[in-house]
């Protein structure tokens, strides 16, 4: 793990609001697991501390990510031009833990489809998305997703899919899953996450979640990042060090 | 507004603290180094000075809910809330990485009342690599509603003797620039019997939420915005106290760290820096050799000062 | 964060201070806009809510040698030191401008003796247009070794009820940030008779010139850096004392304003900023007027210290 | 006078460690007078304060600068690229009064021509340049004067022309100028001008300088810029509104 230096090699709008972007390292990252991150020092002094950002892509020294423009480190980094220099320490965090042979239902809230990327890439035909967002246009951030995945959507406004949130659209299909077969992975906001810890209290299954916090330094020495834990002995546990991938049953929503 | 120096090898970075030798005058600041193990994945923990340990209290303590860090311009505000393991499971669990790999440690400990850290001090126990305990005297002192150990020179004089008393380890007391004046502070705290200082600590700030996800967040200011207050502390307490003192507050390059020594500080510590760029400490180490070697000086002690002359 | 408003008039950006009715809430901080007219080449003065006047004196102040101005990250230091026309001079030569234009202004002023402040506050009298005398309380007490007055509640409060018992122009306490506790200080200046309060001044720091051409510059620190300690500041003197605060100290942007009036301030001043931009305070005001309007808001008054509640 | 917002058209090195940068403005500056000069901002956020600059040439909302690297300000400025985005406030402070018939003389040191290159520029025939510098390779600072003008030059290593200051080079020379029919204008390193003064001391020849110091507003709204005078009523004048150019006499050098 080191702090690359990176060029743009592209950066480009998906839909209004969110990015795709795409660097090249000078120097290869080794193995990146689905679920890590890294921290992007964005160029040209507009803030003053790194982003995290979920690893969406990554192959052979070009990494990308996908990015909702929320406050002026977004707003920044979405006017970079290609050729621009970026640091990017990584890759941060613990991923996901694969099981060999379970399928897997994968639940993403909007930009939170950045985090399962990777995922949904290796896991391919044995996973399935359950896609909630706010309205058709943000079905574009499924992307490469949509050709090679079976994808159940919902939408806020109803213009696409499933009227409500991908909860509801989980829950109304619980019924038909063989949840004792499956396992989820979930990213999304924390409404969302709480909403599924809610419709999953009774059965058995496993479900890792990836969580967002402020971060310092990503790399577990400012304790900046925790996130409460059920755990009364060690209430708060370091994100980007702990997580940000943690089981949906360590955490208190 | 360097003295000249003789013919002596240039570029040594080895310094002499508290009646010990160290490698070189950088440190990490404390609670910006994690519990030292972390950084390896970056480099070596033997790059260091010395190691300053997190905050540690006599139990551990959980700290604050998230958020837990609030970005500024040029600085960022903070409040972890002293999380930490405690000093015991600190010397049971992460202090043998530091004797195998030879790296002196410098302690730095809290308590909420004066009994507290009167406790801290007796838990360590004397150790070659131990150069000091550093007392953060920026603690809310729960006895007296709440006020910060660090702003009343009767207090500070007070809890530095209590402390002295009872650890044969020399005692640095790291000070909060939220004073009237530090050097009062700082000459209380020499009486009371303090080996050295750091200056300074975080500045209480705050900050406000137009997103309302937690409309008042209150922590301590660190990082660059800091530096001129920073550099101002060492300068002032530099002649007024005959102690070493290292310079903290918004170092982030080489040229910062130059400026701490010639305002008068022996050693520097780095902070907020690392987590803009984790090769901070490694940087500024090589930067001070190499302008040493331009310059032609022989040891940081040379220079340590000289802005005064 | 905000409290809910009923359908009056959305965007009204006058406010009453100190009995007056003022047009906006934003002013120049002291010292940061020449004598007034130099700005006009740019934009009227007009503009303005109220003008703050250059710190006076009884006599006209050289000031210091140059240089006076150093840079900083995400700040500047500036030891100008005092430089003006004096009292009487600028009554003559310049407020006449102030009185065609119908612009109400704050007088700022200081001495480096109780007496001075006195004669100064004697010397201005009563007009419509002058809404306050506002007292920096930062300058050195040369008959106490020249520590700023601004430091002791003993003395803040001796001077300002001097200054009260001589004149009938409502007074302004403004503070030094260099103080253990400014909510203290911010009491005695009240119990004195303060009418209202200034938060923050410039904070005294140092930079050294690694290239000789002054060892040592000592001065005040201002701009974005400032930010966060001059927000704590009025946040915490807002319910403790039941006066007017004027927010100062790294305003930026129509954001840091909308900050310090939900932190408790009644009008802001903006400073460094216009070094930077020269549009800075008629895009404050528009970019106020603008946030108001987005977030249904019809005075300030309706958002000033909500996010105490 | 504005803050007229400007796109770089060029910005390319003179010589080693000079530069001369042109701007389109997209607003006119109106009239400019020799020895005026701007505060740019710097973009990408490297330094905090505008930094003042002579205007080196500027024609139908194409203004340059010529400018030496000595900082982190005019370093960032001479990695600026075409079609970046700059902010120029002015013209400002007092231009150099010219008489109409009278002959002069322009001393420059160094990056000192750039104060005076405008004033060449108007005065032509009329005016003869004495130029200093360090070596051979800063004669190119010279640029397009060298074909139009009578030009002096000395190098403190001898490389080019007179071997010592451009002072020393004037002093030699000064038996052959019929000073009551000249002026002299003079722009370089404080040195330069004490000497300068030193010389015509006994001669009654008017003079006037451009003078540099630390700014922060440029407008006359800090009086961060003074300039020690001879006057000791007013010791300190501003030098952003009273000057830069200053009669030799009414200044403390
Ligand atoms: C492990 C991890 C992975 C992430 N992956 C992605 C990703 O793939 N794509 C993506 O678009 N975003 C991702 N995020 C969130 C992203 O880091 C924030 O959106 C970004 O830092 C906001 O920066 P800003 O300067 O634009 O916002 P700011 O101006 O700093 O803040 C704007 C708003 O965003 C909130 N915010 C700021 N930082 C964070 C944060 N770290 N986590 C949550 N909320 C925050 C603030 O509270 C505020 O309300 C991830 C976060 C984490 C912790
Ligand atoms: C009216 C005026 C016209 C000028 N015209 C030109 C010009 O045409 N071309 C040109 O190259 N330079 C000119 N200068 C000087 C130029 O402003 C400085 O070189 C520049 O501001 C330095 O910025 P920096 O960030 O690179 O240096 P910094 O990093 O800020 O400082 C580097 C060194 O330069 C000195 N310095 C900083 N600012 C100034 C200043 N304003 N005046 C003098 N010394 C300073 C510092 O003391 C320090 O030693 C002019 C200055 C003035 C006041
Ligand atoms: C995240 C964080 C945690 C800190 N924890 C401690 C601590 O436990 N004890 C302490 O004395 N200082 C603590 N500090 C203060 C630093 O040690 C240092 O004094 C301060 O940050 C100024 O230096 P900087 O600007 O280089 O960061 C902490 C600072 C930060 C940013
Ligand atoms: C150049 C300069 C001159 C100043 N002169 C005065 C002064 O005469 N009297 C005073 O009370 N404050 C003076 N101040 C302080 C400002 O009024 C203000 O309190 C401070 O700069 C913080 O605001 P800012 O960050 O917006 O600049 C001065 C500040 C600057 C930068
Ligand atoms: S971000 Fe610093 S510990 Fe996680
Ligand atoms: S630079 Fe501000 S008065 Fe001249």
């Amino acid at each position: 793990m080191d702090d690359v230096q990176g060029i743009v090699v592209e950066n480009s709008r998906v839909v209004t609001g969110y990015y795709l972007i795409t660097i090249r390292l000078v120097k290869s990252f080794g193995k990146v697991l689905p679920g890590q991150f890294v921290m992007l020092r964005i160029p040209r002094n507009t803030v003053f501390l790194r982003r995290p950002f979920s690893i969406y892509n990554y192959k052979t020294r070009l990494l990308s990510i996908m990015y909702k423009v929320v406050g002026i480190g977004t707003e920044a980094l979405s006017t970079l031009h290609r050729d621009e220099k970026v640091y990017v320490l990584g890759p941060l965090g613990r991923g996901f833990k694969k099981s060999a042979r379970r399928k897997a239902i994968l639940i993403a809230g909007g930009i939170g489809i950045a985090g399962l990327h990777l995922l949904a890439k290796e896991l391919r035909q044995r996973a399935v998305i359950y896609f909630g967002c706010e309205s058709k246009k943000e079905v574009a951030l499924l992307y490469d997703l949509r050709e090679e995945m079976n994808i159940y959507v919902s939408t806020m406004d109803g213009t696409y899919g499933y009227k409500g949130t991908v909860v509801d659209l989980l829950k109304n299909r619980l019924e038909t899953i063989p949840y004792n077969k499956m396992e989820i992975y979930a990213c999304g906001p924390e409404p969302m996450l709480k909403a599924l810890k809610n419709i999953i209290g009774d059965i058995r299954i496993s479900c890792q979640i990836l969580v967002e916090e402020r971060m310092a330094c990503g790399l577990g020495l400012c304790f900046g990042c925790v996130k409460k834990t059920m755990d009364e002995k060690e209430p708060y546990k370091r994100l980007c060090t702990e997580g940000p991938v943690f089981d949906i049953w360590e955490i208190s929503l | 507004m360097y003295r000249r120096t003789g013919f002596r090898h240039m570029g040594n970075l080895s310094i002499k603290l508290l009646g010990k030798d160290i490698k070189n005058p950088v440190m990490n600041a404390s609670g910006t180094l994690g519990y030292g193990k972390e950084i390896t994945r970056l480099w070596n923990i033997e790059t260091l000075g010395v190691y300053v340990t997190k905050g540690l209290s006599i139990k551990p303590h959980h700290g604050n809910p998230p958020p837990r860090v609030w970005e500024e311009k040029q600085g960022m505000i903070n409040s972890i809330g002293l999380q930490n393991v405690g000093i015991e499971c600190f010397f049971s669990e992460y202090f043998p990485f530091f004797k195998k790999k030879k790296t002196p440690v410098i302690v730095n400990f809290f308590g909420f009342t004066e009994e507290e850290y009167v406790a801290c001090a007796r838990m360590i126990e004397p150790h070659p690599l131990i150069i000091a305990l550093e007392m953060n005297l920026s603690c809310p002192n729960i006895k007296k509603g709440g006020i910060s150990f660090g702003k009343e020179a009767g207090g500070v004089y007070d809890i530095v003797r209590k402390v002295k008393a009872v650890t044969e380890i020399p005692v640095i007391a790291k000070l909060t620039p939220e004073v009237k004046d530090i050097v009062e502070i700082a000459r209380a705290a020499y009486e009371g019997g303090a080996d050295g200082f750091t200056l300074i600590n975080t500045m209480p700030v705050l900050a406000l939420d137009r997103e309302k996800r937690l409309p008042v967040f209150r922590g301590g200011f660190s990082g660059p915005a800091l530096k001129p207050i920073a550099l101002k502390a060492v300068y002032s307490v530099y002649k007024e106290v005959p102690v070493p003192i290292i310079g903290a507050g918004g170092i982030i390059d080489y040229k910062d760290a130059i400026d701490f020594f010639t305002a008068g500080a022996t050693a520097i510590q780095v902070g907020t820096a690392t987590f803009i760029d984790p090769y901070s400490i490694p940087k500024i180490i090589q930067g001070i050799k190499d302008h040493m070697k331009e310059y032609r000086i022989s040891t940081i002690e040379d220079i340590t000062g000289c802005a005064h002359e």
